[in-house]
This record gives structure tokens, sequence and C-alpha cells, in this order.
């Protein structure tokens, strides 16, 4: 398993690196500089900013130093909020964003899976149906709707939890995570179902039949375990995706996210900002990839044997 | 043959999807239970506590007063340091801030100031003429990359030192005579210099503290962190949790400690505007920064007092690109303003109380009132772009508007691109951009007609009118007239009276309406959203509050 | 009341004393295809200690009538329209789904077809086992896990399973298709059920394992004295060991009598043409084979690298194989699944990448060519795969499946095609009006069809038979023989022809190679081999043949 | 699954659409879901001569007006016929949706089949590009879209395509690496067919189920994306609108004007309906296994 995942981190690096080039390619040619503001900034002002960010050495030559900091861990200093390190505010967004990520996760698996299961017991029927609608629209519900839509039901109108916030009032949690959990939840039920159908499709489930289990057991012990690989495998794309598209939850809820990070660094053309931020994404996809595989191994028996033999 | 199994008994079945039910109803308890977790909202336990909460817009980029250049940084700066003066909150006339009290010579070129002998920092140390004349060299070293440092230029030789002309600050017109008295010379007598002193960048700072953390003129060092922060201001810093809020609470060594009545404020960043207004609604704030523009509109028709419009000394404008070879002809500029029905716009679109402005300078800017030259006239403007060569628009080039992202400028551009079709019959595109794409394209000239807005530093028109000088920073319309330039510049300054100087203004401004590169639309006003509990708040031009004056009485709802 | 009499062996139908007595079941399927009656009006019964044969060709529903014993068809499409099946007093078809847990945990066992699909691939064997017990459907007997486990272990080693206690915690892919069969029965067992039935639990494994487990069966009912319901297609593996037979056909139930009766003087035509179809005996054709060889292939290794997991381990399919095939002949390959027999004919044709060694090809090497310079060989030489399901591209019609090698080759073009493939599908005994049609519109035999169709079709000289009858039903198979080799006479074909069953490689082949864990241990004449195989593993895998006769089967079955 | 003897088997044989389309007809929800589309795209084909007003027409004096017998569906606060907008935003969403996931489609099932079945090395190395690509800042690769190429649809439908097809890849090439190890592939292999005929003859069709789920997943998604990138300046502008334009307006007034959102909404949810059916009718209309009658 060790093995196996380091190989897997190694293949990361070139990844890596690619992006950043490629990031920091598309940040230096994108129009409007971090400074440009709508009051006009007299020469010599810029000038001592530029030079404060080296931003007046030729191109390449900031690509290898900042290619330098990073390899030591640093990100630079932030250009939009003077003083503040890119990994202080990366630290300062990550807690935040990882726990309304994680909250956000178990409504989707715990919602998704028990829709998915319920339906797949009887398919094409209303008992299939209905679930299967309702990840319909989950899917495609975006989030710039579903958020101000619970916002005003259980805010306003209920009165029964925050309308904004994070940490500051209790409850103010529960809208963002259902917001933000809610399109991946139709995702995994689809899938559950999908996955679910398959197995019980398998001789093993009519053997268990056949040795008088009952139904729960039969679902619960025998076919679950086969029908979430499907959803296993999904979880890590959809972490680190919940990760990165948090910015919408995060930006309707006020919440102090890396999602708002990483979106308003490329409004403001905060260069090390958008850099760290992608930089970070991209270690989170790639690790969330691993992890997900490495649970499916750890899931199948077969493959379990196979790695730990092997490694 | 194998079998499918698809289908089960029903017994089990439903046995399942019952336990299903079960956990999906424990769910949804729990979440239930969560939310009744608050009985007493923000603004309740505020106004017992003595804590505002307050909408503050976006997060700050910096609390150093020399650095800061944004509304919400203004804001937090003003509860946390102060200057030599202040400004009354309603006729935003001088008093007393940091100086007890100020003479002005004859000729009004040199002002001394007395300054109290209690002004304190907020770690107690003395506070006196020294840190002035310190901040202010500070202020004005081009290192430190401030963009207010022109604040500085009436100041006598303070402009040539920041340009570097000359090295010795001892040559700038400020001087510290003895501990608590400090002599301001300038270079003109400058009628609205007592105004200046109140704005946060010619606040001070502790000069220990900014030393402490990195040399004088280091940009964006932590000395403006929650903890190292040190302000001579009614509050002090006492926590800062980037795009979370901002906390301040009373400072006990400021010297008017004993009439400020509020404990604690809390700055929250409430950058989605319909955010901000729901959470007022929910009583988690007191005050909001915005209100969206079609919720003014509810407020309006409940007319719930909440809802305070108040006019703003900012104008809201098109630039033309005066080099575009069909916008050269003034003939067109003015036809293209003149069939602006502005009064439609403000009523319909804006919805705000907005003012229709047919100058830059909003009308009243300390007793001046612009020339009115220009008006709603589609016939004259037909006739106009007529002589120009574009009878009933034919030929008119397909023109363009450019507009940063924004719900409110995507209005006025539709309402306004609906209008010339109408009116002038000519083939009008919008385009909008993101921020500094849009800020690259104007700067570059790679516009026609651009949306813009102005809200002023300080009640003058001079604030408004010295924009269009030839290649000034903010002028990007590529208008250039000396003459003009000649009595922003070099005439109005040397007026004896205000009233001459007034005259020449609106001399100035008759031109600029004259030639028209740039077509005001409307007169900014702010929105906010006021908890009735807020008292003493105060509605001026400037939408400055001074927070030390600002108190709550037990919720009236 | 009278006591009941002992249930003894007995070959009268003595339907008073017999525990499970089906009358006039009736099972259709309403689809949209309309309604199929899978079980017509069929009845039988079976005694406590006795084995009722059911036998059948697939879709004769012998095996919807079992699973409709125990509730396993899925409703809908199944409905069960009629009929009683009474097990001790009691009627399984229409007891609630309560009892009828009962029922499957307690009294009715049943062992599967296929021992890799049937076991949960995720929980080691120990659980599944044990499972019956500490889930038994009455509480009262329910037992916890410890006394579960010391009772499945002693049934493994009953089962025959060595290192129980070890094998307990191992999960099912570690074990093989015979030894996973053995978990199978085991579990069947563990509660003792009074009835037993088996589902072709012995289609899947090879000759010798059949020959096991046949016998593992007959001796557990013996000692346990359970009815036994034993369904097969194949008339030959149900001769030792069934005391009556029920025949069925499209649901209907052609014959029901026992064993000596069905086998050696039936009335019916329908057992008759089953009895006729199983291949018995020597090739009635000429060997056709010239001296020249077509293929040679020296010292042939293939060794797979293994990459799942980490590190890379090897796997030795074919090691160090000499052969040659002659012009014209048929050539037989046997060994048992595993042995690397298809390894080695898919290396022959440059399928697998061969390690080490040279196959020549009508004088020419075709080891190291690239897949371009094989093209043209390609032609020249074909395949045709077990699995008639998997084998043919799901989307294609015959015509699409079949115009594509003629296409590709240039053996037709776009105005002959149509002929062309008329043609084909005449050779292959294909009705024309199906050309359209796709490949899950037919029956695996047709499947099969179309697949050799496809294969003749470049005209090669080579063709390589990969288990080409081991999927069909006996009667198919012996079509489907015929053909091969009614088309090796007509296109003088040189064939490699690979399978499990002897009886049908003997039927088929002029010469026999047996292959044995990748390497080729013995080869002969086909006669001459049966007649002395010096091999011990020869002699073990031709004693292991089922036969179709009851008597010398019982006998044999002794002598094991 | 029924035994294939007891198959009823028609003689008269058909070609896979054919087929399909015979299947389809007997699906009635897939048919429903057709019609309805095929509705949408009449109506936005015919708008510019049945929409009852011109989409720019103004009427600042009436302003935003519930449904009423003038305009069926409102007006917004422009006063303009919400109706109009709608039928005139479905011509750009339907556009924009169908052809940028077709875009999206193509390089995504291409490259997806080829990465999976070639496998090894050049899997790895085409995956780890999707990795990259994933990983670029969406944001800062729009605003450069629109700086360089200046702004226009053809460069929206890239944009999103950019962005689509790399879920897409993933998946069918999923999807391959389980078919490459199929008998039909191998035999397909032995006749000698070259890899690129057997990837499009024999490994994507057989793709088509997942890929047509997918499809209709993507197409409300990608509409709704035009909607975000219009709103950065790329794509459509002013006074033209879209469905996701419309809703995203509609969201900032959904409590004063809410059938500035509602109606909006149920165009672009009556679309994913309706392709969600079509799609799910498809798949099992060209699976041939699936009983044609």
């Amino acid at each position: 398993m060790f093995k196996f995942a380091l190989g897997r981190l190694l293949q990361a690096v070139p990844v890596l690196l690619v992006v950043i080039t490629m990031t920091f390619m598309l940040v230096h040619s994108a129009p409007g500089g971090p400074f440009s503001a709508d009051k006009a900034v007299p020469a010599e002002v810029l000038e001592a900013l530029e030079a404060q960010y080296n931003l007046n050495q030729p191109l390449w030559q900031q690509y290898f130093s900042y290619l330098g900091d990073v390899v030591q861990g640093d990100m630079g200093p932030s250009f939009k909020y003077p003083g503040r390190s890119v990994n202080e505010l990366i630290l300062s967004g990550l807690g935040t964003t990882a726990e309304l990520g994680l909250y956000a996760m178990l409504v989707a698996i715990f919602i998704g899976i028990i829709a998915g299961v319920t339906a797949s017991m009887r398919p094409n029927t209303i008992q299939d149906y209905v679930p299967m609608t309702a990840a319909m629209i989950g899917i495609c519900m975006p989030s710039f709707l579903l958020g101000p839509l619970l916002v005003l039901v259980f805010g306003i109108h209920l009165e029964w939890l925050p309308v904004s916030g994070w940490d500051q009032i209790p409850g103010d949690k529960v809208l963002p995570a259902i917001t933000l959990g809610t399109g991946y939840a139709a995702y995994i039920a689809r899938l559950s179902r999908g996955g679910m159908l398959e197995v019980l499709s398998q001789d093993y489930i009519r053997t268990a039949r056949a040795k008088g289990l009952s139904e729960f057991l039969i679902i619960g012990k025998h076919a679950l375990r086969g029908g979430l690989i499907p959803v296993v495998a999904f979880l890590g794309p959809a972490f680190a995706g919940l990760l990165g598209g948090s910015f919408v939850v995060e930006t309707i809820f006020q919440i102090p996210g890396l999602g708002r990070f990483y979106v308003q660094a490329a409004f403001n053309r905060d260069y090390t900002m958008i850099l760290g931020t992608t930089v970070f994404f991209a270690t989170l996809i790639i690790l969330f990839n691993l992890l997900s595989d490495m649970l499916a191994i750890w899931i199948n028996p077969k493959l379990r044997q196979q790695v730990r033999g092997n490694a | 043959m194998t079998f499918h199994f698809k289908g089960c008994n029903d017994q089990h079945q439903t046995s399942l999807s019952n336990f299903s039910l079960k956990v999906i109803l424990a769910f949804g308890v729990l979440l239930g239970l969560a939310g009744c977790g608050s009985p007493e909202t923000n603004v309740e336990e505020g106004n017992r506590t003595g804590v505002l909460h307050w909408g503050n817009g976006t997060e700050p980029q910096s609390l150093d007063p020399h650095i800061a250049t944004g509304v919400p940084e203004h804001h937090i700066i003003m509860a946390l340091m102060e200057g030599l003066m202040h400004k009354d909150s309603d006729t935003l006339g001088p008093t007393p801030g940091v100086a007890e009290s100020w003479t002005v010579s004859d000729d009004g070129r040199v002002y001394t100031f007395k300054l109290r002998d209690n002004a304190r920092w907020s770690n107690g140390d003395e506070h006196n003429a020294h840190d002035f004349v310190w901040s202010w060299w500070r202020a004005l070293q081009p290192a430190l990359g401030n963009l207010y440092a022109y604040m500085y230029f009436p100041i006598l030789n303070a402009r040539e030192y920041y340009r570097g002309d000359i090295t010795d600050f001892s040559k700038v017109g400020v001087k510290a005579l003895d501990d608590l008295t400090l002599q301001v010379t300038l270079n003109n007598p400058t009628p609205y210099f007592l105004q200046l002193l109140d704005h946060y960048s010619m606040y001070p700072v502790h000069k220990g503290t900014v030393e402490k953390f990195g040399a004088p003129d280091e940009r964006g060092t932590r000395w403006t962190y929650a903890g190292n922060l040190v302000g001579n201001g009614p509050f002090k810093l006492a926590t800062w949790e980037i795009n979370r809020a901002i906390e301040v609470e009373r400072n006990t060594f400021y010297w008017g400690n004993d009439d400020v009545k509020l404990n604690k404020i809390i700055f929250y960043p409430t950058e989605n505007l319909t955010t901000e207004e729901r959470m007022f609604r929910a009583g988690q704030l007191h005050y909001t920064n915005e209100v969206p523009i079609d919720k003014v509109e509810t407020y309006r028709a409940a007319n719930d007092p909440a809802l305070k419009l108040t006019p703003y000394l900012g104008t809201y404008y098109y630039r033309i690109n005066v080099n575009e070879p069909h916008l050269q002809d003034k003939r067109v500029r003015r036809a293209l303003g003149m069939t602006i029905d502005r009064q439609q716009i403000t009523e319909h679109v804006t919805k705000a109380g907005q003012l229709p402005a047919y100058a830059m300078t909003p009308p009243n800017t300390r007793g001046y009132y612009p020339p009115v030259g220009l008006s709603f006239d589609p016939e004259g403007a037909r006739q106009l772009l007529a002589e120009a060569g574009y009878p009933n628009g034919e030929g008119f080039p397909t023109t363009e508007i450019l507009y940063n992202t924004n719900e409110g400028h995507r209005k006025v551009a539709v309402a306004i691109q609906q209008m010339w079709r109408e009116h002038l019959n000519i083939d009008v595109k919008l385009l909008n951009q993101e921020w500094k794409v849009y800020l690259d394209s104007e700067s570059n000239g790679d516009y026609q007609i651009s949306r813009a807005g102005w809200i002023g530093d300080y009640v003058d028109p001079n604030n408004f009118l010295d924009m269009f000088i030839c290649n000034g920073g903010n002028n990007r319309t590529g208008w250039c007239n000396e003459e003009y330039d000649r009595l922003v510049l070099d005439v109005a300054p040397r007026a004896k009276t205000h009233d001459a100087r007034m005259a020449i203004f609106t001399q100035a401004e008759q031109m600029l309406m004259d030639d028209m590169p740039v077509l005001p639309i409307y007169t900014y006003t702010t929105k906010h959203l006021v908890h009735p509990s807020v008292k003493n708040l105060s509605e001026n031009i400037l939408d400055q509050q001074s927070y030390r004056e600002l108190y709550l009485e037990g919720s009236q709802d | 009341m009278l006591s009941i009499p002992e249930p003894q062996r007995t070959n009268e139908f003595n339907n008073m004393t017999s525990l499970l007595d089906v009358k006039n079941l009736k099972v259709h399927f309403h689809t949209r295809n309309g309604r199929v009656k899978a079980v017509d009006d069929v009845s039988f019964s079976v005694n406590a200690g006795e084995t009722l044969a059911i036998v059948g060709e697939s879709g004769s529903g012998k095996s919807v009538t079992c699973y409709s014993l125990l509730d396993l068809l899925p409703k809908p499409p199944a409905k069960i329209e009629g009929g009683t099946a009474m097990f001790d007093g009691e009627d399984l078809l229409t007891c609630s789904s309560e009892r009828m847990r009962h029922f499957r945990g307690n009294d009715i066992a049943m062992i599967f077809q296929d021992p890799m699909t049937s076991l949960n691939p995720n929980l080691t064997i120990g659980e599944q086992l044990i499972e019956p017990l500490i889930y038994h459907p009455d509480k009262a007997r329910r037992q916890s896990r410890n006394i579960a486990k010391c009772r499945a272990i002693e049934l493994l080693k009953e089962v025959g399973i060595l290192d129980a206690e070890r094998r307990f915690k191992s999960y099912p892919h570690e074990f093989s298709g015979g030894m996973r069969q053995r978990v199978m029965i085991a579990m069947a067992l563990i509660n003792e059920p009074r009835l037993l039935i088996c589902d072709e639990p012995t289609t899947a494994l090879d000759v010798t394992i059949q020959a096991q487990i046949l016998e593992l069966i007959k001796k557990l009912q013996k000692s346990r004295n359970v009815a036994v319901i034993f369904i097969s297609h194949d008339l030959g593996v149900v001769a030792g060991i069934a005391d009556k037979i029920l025949v069925m056909c499209n649901g209907l139930a052609m014959e029901t009598g026992n064993a000596d009766k069905i086998f050696y003087n039936t009335e019916d035509d329908y057992t008759k043409r089953l009895l006729n179809a199983i291949p018995e005996g020597a090739k009635t054709m000429v060997n056709r084979a010239q001296d020249k060889s077509l293929v040679e292939v020296s010292n042939l290794r293939t060794w797979f690298k293994d990459y799942s997991g980490s590190k890379v381990s090897i796997v030795k399919a074919v090691e160090n194989a000499s052969l040659t095939i002659k012009r014209g002949e048929i050539l037989g390959l046997v060994g048992e699944s595993g042995s690397g027999k298809s390894t080695l004919g898919r290396s022959i044709l440059q399928l697998a990448p061969t390690t080490e060694g040279t196959v020549t090809f009508d004088g020419t090497q075709l080891t190291g060519m690239s897949n371009s310079q094989m093209v043209p060989w390609r032609r020249r030489m074909q395949m045709i795969f077990q699995d008639p399901y998997a084998s043919l591209n799901p989307r294609m019609t015959v015509f699409e499946t079949l115009a594509e090698p003629l296409l590709y080759h240039g053996l037709a073009n776009k105005n002959n095609i149509t002929e062309q493939v008329q043609s084909l599908m005449d050779d292959v005994g294909l009705a024309r009006a199906q050309m359209r049609k796709y490949p899950h519109e037919f029956s695996g035999g047709q499947r099969q069809r179309i697949a050799i169709g496809r294969a003749i079709a470049t005209k090669p000289e080579l063709i390589i038979a990969d288990e080409p009858v081991s999927a069909l039903d006996v009667t198919i198979q012996a079509q489907i023989l015929d053909l091969i080799l009614d088309l090796v006479e007509r296109h003088n074909l040189t064939m490699m022809f690979i399978s499990h069953d002897l009886s049908v490689v003997r039927y088929i082949s002029d010469r026999v190679l047996v292959m044995h864990h990748g390497i080729l241990i013995e080869q002969g004449d086909t006669e001459s081999l049966w007649a002395n195989p010096k091999e011990p593993y020869t002699q073990n895998l031709l004693a292991a043949i089922p036969l179709a006769d009851p008597v010398s089967e019982r006998a044999r079955m002794a002598r094991i | 699954m029924i035994p294939n003897d007891t198959h009823i088997q028609s003689d008269k044989g058909t070609s896979l659409w054919e087929d399909a389309w015979i299947k389809l007809r007997k699906n009635r929800l897939a048919l429903i879901g057709l019609s309805l589309l095929i509705f949408l795209c009449i109506m936005s084909l015919l708008t510019p001569w049945i929409a009852p007003y011109g989409y720019e027409e103004q009427d600042l004096l009436m302003g935003a007006t519930p449904p009423s017998a003038q305009h069926w569906l409102g007006t917004d606060i422009f006063g303009r016929d919400m109706l109009t907008r709608i039928m005139w935003g479905g011509r750009v969403s339907l556009m924009v949706g169908f052809i940028a996931t077709a875009v999206a489609l193509a390089i995504g099932v291409i490259y997806g089949a080829v990465a999976g079945y070639v496998g090894g090395r050049v899997d790895a190395a085409m995956m780890r590009l999707v990795d990259i690509l994933y990983a670029l800042p969406f944001m800062i690769f729009i605003i450069l879209l629109m700086v360089v190429f200046g702004r226009n649809l053809l460069l929206l439908f890239f944009a999103i395509g950019a962005v689509e097809w790399l879920t897409m890849a993933r998946i069918v090439r999923g999807q391959v690496m389980s078919l490459r190890k199929q008998e039909f592939v191998e035999a397909a292999h032995s006749l000698g067919l070259s890899q690129w005929i057997i990837i499009r003859r024999h490994i994507i069709p057989n793709t088509l189920g997942p890929v047509i789920v997918y499809t209709t997943l993507t197409i409300p998604s990608v509409m709704l994306l035009e909607a975000f990138l219009s709103f950065l300046g790329l794509g459509i502008q002013p006074p033209q609108s879209s469905w996701g334009l419309l809703i995203n307006y509609g969201v900032e007034t959904m409590e004063e004007y809410p059938w500035l959102l509602i109606f909006p909404g149920i165009a672009l949810s009556l679309t994913l309906f309706a392709l969600n059916f079509l799609g799910d009718g498809l798949r099992d209309a060209l699976d041939p296994r699936t009983s044609k009658d």
C-alpha cells in the first residue's frame, strides 16, 4: 500500500510543476495588474510597488525565484493584502473550507446513499422514480439558487437557522453544508443506485437469499460493500471539487473560506495568491484521488491482498 | 441460465424502506435542533451589551492609514484613529480632534494647532505634535506607495519632497513648535485644508509600533495586526479575522472616552448585498453598507424607517473617448448627453432617490451649484446629430458602452442603450468586462464610451474638476483644454474670496459641459438599512459616521 | 394414527411418503414479448435419501422449476400460474415469505452452477458459511459465532478442505473453482437441510474435479439421508448418481422414470436425441493430415507480467512448448482450466505476446512481427472463441460482423458484399433472413455459427478453436462439431481444437496434445493415446470421463 | 432475463438506428421528452416571427409586472415581456447547450477512448494532462480567452467544451478499459483490423450508454455555465439574454418579482427532464440487448 501511494505521489510532481508553470504564464499574461485601481496610481507609486514585489524583474527571473520559494514551502506575499503571506491566508481559509466540505460530504453521502439504495431496491417503481427525480433536480439545481431559497425558508420565514456566518452563531453551519452537499448527494444517489442494481443482479445475492437471510442482511451486508464501489471512486474527485467549488456557497453565506480567496485572487490579479491557491487545490485533487483509490482497494479484498502481497 | 434479481419480496422491501425513512426523519430532526440554537439575535444581544454590528462591504486590505484607500478601510480606521480635526457629522464643519484649538494666519497660509494634553495612544503613550511631524514625513515616503499623498500637497513643499525634488523634510511646512503645538504652512490659502485633516491619510501613526515591525516606509508590515496596532482613536483593534469579522473595543486611554457610548463594534465584510440585506432582516446586523436596488423599492413601499437614503458626494457618469473618430465631434457628444432621460433612469432603474446629474460636481458642494447647460432634449439632439452628419442616425457607427460586470451598471447601460436607439436611432452595443480588464481598457483609451463614477474625498468642487486637466490620471477621456487647466490649477487657488473661487469653478465646469467629454448621469445616494435602536446616526454627503457619538437603545420592535 | 413408515430408498413413486411432491407446476414469464411458458404443468416428487435428476437443455425450464420452489424467481416477470409443491405437508408456492425464509435456511438448501460468482467476493468464506446459523430464521436455533465457527470448520473438513481453520478466514478468490464448490456444498449443508437442490453444480468444473464433486455429493447424501434434486444438461453426469430422472424440454416434462429405464429403454424421442448427442467413440472421418507442416512451434515461452499491485510478478502460462501442426489435420489440445492451453493457442496466432521461442507459419517466422506486418498473415489464420456471447460485438448485426473482415481484407466490395455474406451464412447454416439481426437475438448455437462464419470469412488456412462448444447444450454441441468437421472438409482447413472435454476432443481430432501447468506432457494419435495413456495425469483425465451408462458409472464411482 | 431460446424472433431485421427508433417509439416517457425538445427547438427557431414583443422593447414606466393578459409571463424591471425574453433566451441556451456539449462529447469520447484502449504509458500521460487541465484556474483562463480572442459565441463553445470534456474523457476511459478485455475486441484484433478501426467500430459504440446519460446531465449544467461566463463578459451581452442569465437575475429579485425566476426556471427544468427521459430512452433503445417489442 505504502509503495503504491508513494509511486502515485511521485507521478504528481511533474503534474504540479506543469500546473505551476502554466498558471504562472496565464496570470502574467492576463490584462490588468494587481495594483491597478479606479483612482489613478501615480507612476512613482507604481514603481515603488512593483519594485517591492520584484515585478520589475524579467519574467523568467520572477518564475524561477517563485519556484525556488515554493519548493521551500513559501508561497510568497499577497499583493492584495499587504503584509499577509499567501501561506497565512490559505491557512486561515483552509480550516473553514475543509470543515464545510466535510459536512457537505457527510450530507451528500448520507442522503445520497439512502436515496440510491432505496431506489435500487425496487427499480422502475414509484420508490425508484421519486428519489431519482429528486436527484435529477438536485444535480442541476445551481447552488446560487438553492442557497438563497434555503435561506429564505429556514432563515427568514421559519427563523430556524442563521442566514449567514460560520462559527459565529450556533447552527450557522447547517444551511451551507446542505447547499453545498445537495448536488453531490444527487450524484451519489445515482451512482449508488447503479452500483446496487449491478450487485443485486449478482449470483451471490441469490445465494444469500437461498440461505434464508433477511432482506435487510442481504442489502446491508452482502450488497452494499460491492454496490458502493462506484461511489467510493467518485468520492475523491468529488471532495476535491467540493473544496474548489465551494466559493459560491462561501459568498452566499459569507463564509471565510478558501473558495472565496481563490476567486477573489483571480479578480484582484493577486498573482502569488492565484498561484498559491491553484497549487494548493491541484495538490488536493491529486491527494483525494489517491485516497479514494486506496479506499477502493481497501474495500476489495482481492486488490487489497495483491497490493499487500506485492508491496 | 441465470436470473437477475432486480426486485425482492414486499415484506422485506417495506422493512428496509421503513428503516431508511426513520433515518431520514432522524436526520431532519437533527437539523431542526441544530437550528433552534439562538433565541437572541445579534442585534438584541448587541443592544443589551452595547455592541454594534456593522455591515462593512468588503474585507479591508490594510488598516495602515497611509496605505489604505477604500471606504471599508476608512470606516474601521475612523474608529481606531483620529486626526487633528473632526467634522461636525451634520454640517461637516471642522470641529476639534486631537487639536483642541487652532489659529489661521491672515493670509490663510499658516495654521497653528494646539494639541490637547490629555491625548494618549491606545497603549497609554504620550501623544504629541512630534507624532504628527513624523507620521506626515512617513506618509510622504514614495516607497510606502501612499495613493493619497496628494492630500498633503497643499502643504508647503510637500509635493516637491514627495517627488524627490527636495530631500530635506525640514523644508516642508510642518513644524512642532513645542510638544503640544503644531504649525503647518501652506502653498496657497486652501479653504478646504481643515477638512483634509480629518481624512485618514493625514492621521498620525504610532512611531514605536511602526518601527517595531519594520522600516517606517516599508509597505504592509505587521504593525496593523490585532494585538500590534496602536491608535489614538475612540476604539482599539481587538480581533481581525480575515473575511469573517473585525472587532474593535473601547479604548480607555482615549481622551474623550467618557463620551464614547459603544463598548464594541463588529465590522463584517459583507460582500454580497443580498446576503447583507438578509442578515439585517434576520437581526444579525444593525447597519448595512448597501441595499440591493430591488429591495430599496420594497422598503420604500412599506416606508420602513430602517431604510436610509442620503445624497452622496459622488457622480455617476459616462466617459467618452474623444479620440474615437465619430466621437471627436462635440455635437455628437452633446447629442448623446441630451438623449439620456435621467429622470427615467433615477426613477425607474436606480430607484434609490438618486438625483439626475447635469454636471460633474454635485449640487451644493460647500455652497457650489454647477451651471445648468444640459437637459433632456431629443429634438435638439437629433438636430445636433444631423449637423454632425448623421441625419436620423444614418451612418452612425455602432457604438459600444463599456462597463465593469455589475448588476447596477448593467441596468443603467441597458436603459441608456435603449434611449439612444429610440431617440437617435443609432446602434449601441454593451460590453461588460471583469473589473481589472475594464480598468485596463479604460486607462489605455481602449473604449468608446465607458461607465465611471467619482466619489469626493473632501467637500470642494476642486476635487471633481481637477480630474479633467490634460492627461490627468483620472481624466482618461483624452479631452484636453489649456484654458480649463489654467482656471482649475492656477486661477482658482489664488482666488481671494470664496465666491470668487466658486465663480471660477462655475466657469471651468461650463467649459467642461460644453465640450462634454463626460456624460453626467446621476448624483449618488448612499443606501443603508439601519436598525431603529441605532441612535445619533449622522446622514451627510460624505457618508461619514463618528463612532464615538453613536449609541444603541433597546430595540423598538 | 399409524406411525409414519421409515422412508426407505425405493424406485417406486411413493407419494405418501415423499418429502417433496410437486404437482402440475406452471410458471410463466410475462414479458413485453408476451407470455412465455417457462414451466408448463410439471409434476414430480422426491423422497428422503433419494436423488432426482432433472435433465434438459437451456431454456427447458429445469432451473425455473427449482427456483420457483424457493421463491427465487424475479417477480415480475415470473408468475406461478398454478400447481402445488407440498414439502412435508406445506405448500411452498403459497407460504408467506417469512415461512419461506424458514424453509430456505433450514430445510431446503441449494447449490448453484457457478461457484465463481455464487460466493460473495467481499466476505470471507467463513463469514458466509456461518451466516445460516447465526442469522437462523427462528431465533431459538440461532447460535453464537464461536459454535457456528466450530461447526463450519468441521464441515469444511468433511467436504475435503484441507487446513480448514486457516481457510476459514480466506476470501473466495483464494480458492480454486472446485474448492469453492466444496465450500458452497458445506454452506448448503450447514443447517442439515432435508432437501438439497443442486443446479448444474459441476458444469463449470474440470472433469477430474467434477468427478470428485459428484462423489462428494453422493457420499454426503448417503451419510445424511437427504433428498437431492440434481439439475444438469448432461445425461452423462447424472448417470452415476440419479435414482429417478425427469427429462424436460421447453418447459414440458418429456419423460419421467428411474435412471435405468431412461438410459436403457426410453420411448421418448427427445430423450433419445439427448442420448445420441453425447459425443462418444472415435472420430468417424478420415485423417486428412498431410506430411508437410503448416505451423511449427519450438520452445515457445509465454510469460505474463502481473502488474496488479506495485510489484510485478511473473505468470508462466506456457513453458517451453514445441509442436507442429500438419496441413489438413485437426489437432486436439486438452488440459484443465489454467493449464495454459488457451494462451498457447493465442501465442501461436500472435494474439498473446510470446516471451521466447519461435512460431513459424507456412515457413515464415511470425514471432517478432509488428502488428502491421501481421495484418496479411492474420487473414490466413483465424480463431474461434469459447464464449459466443462475449466474442460477438453486441452492437453489430450479423451482416456487419461478417462483412467487416471481407471488406477489410478486400475479399469483397460494396457491390457483391451482400451475396458474399449470404453464402457465408449458408456455409455455417444460418438463415439468410436473419442477416440484419443482432447477436442477442440468437441462441448460443447460432451465435457460435456466426463466430465460425466470421472466422472462415477470410478463407484462412489455420483455425484455432478455443473451447468452441463447451458453452453449448449437448444437442447443439453435436451440431456445431459436425459443422466444424464439415467446414474443415470443404475448405480444407487446418485446425487446432482446444477443449477440456475429452470426449469431444476424441470425437473430432486426429492427434491430441495434453497440457498440464503450461507444459505439454503427452501427445499422440487420438485412439492410441486413449488406448494406453502413459502419463498418470492423462490416465486420471481419461478415468474421470463420465459415461452415459448408469451401471458402469455406479461401478466406476464405487471404484474411486 | 429471458432464456434466448424462447425469444420470439422477428425475421425482418433493422439497422441500429431504425431499431433504436422502433424501441424509442414504444417508450412513452422518452417520446414525451423528445417531442418536448422538438417543441422547444421549433419555438426558438420561430421566435423572431412569433415572439409577442421585441426582446429589447422597454417600458420603464411600467417596470416589473406580474403575469397579465398582455404579458402572459409578466415583465421584467425594464418592462420587457418575459415570454419574449424566455423565447429569445431559449435560442441561446439551447444552441450553447447542444453545440458546446457536442464539442465536449467529441473531444472527450475520442480522447478517453484512445487513452483507455492504448493504455500503458500513453494512458498515464494523457490522464496526467487531464489532471493538469482540471487544476488550472478556470477564472483566469476565461478572462484570458476573453481578452485574447475578444468575445463571441464560438469562443463560448470552446471555453465550455474545454472544461466539460475532461469528465467525459474519464468516464469513457473507464468504460474502454473494461471493454478492451472483451473477447469480441480480441476477435476484431485477430481479424487484423487496425487499432483505429477497432476503437471506432467496436469500442466507442459500446460506450454509448453511460456517455448518453452523462450528456443529458451535461447540457443543463452547460447552460448554467454559459450564464456564469456571460456574467464575466464572455458570451452574450444585454439586451440579449439566455435562460441561465434570466435565472441569475431572477435569483436577485426572487422575493420581489418571483415570476422573473420561476418561468425561466421552469423552462430550464422542462428541458432538463425532457433530456433526461430522452437520454434514458435512447440508452435503452441503442442497446440491442433490450428487446425491441
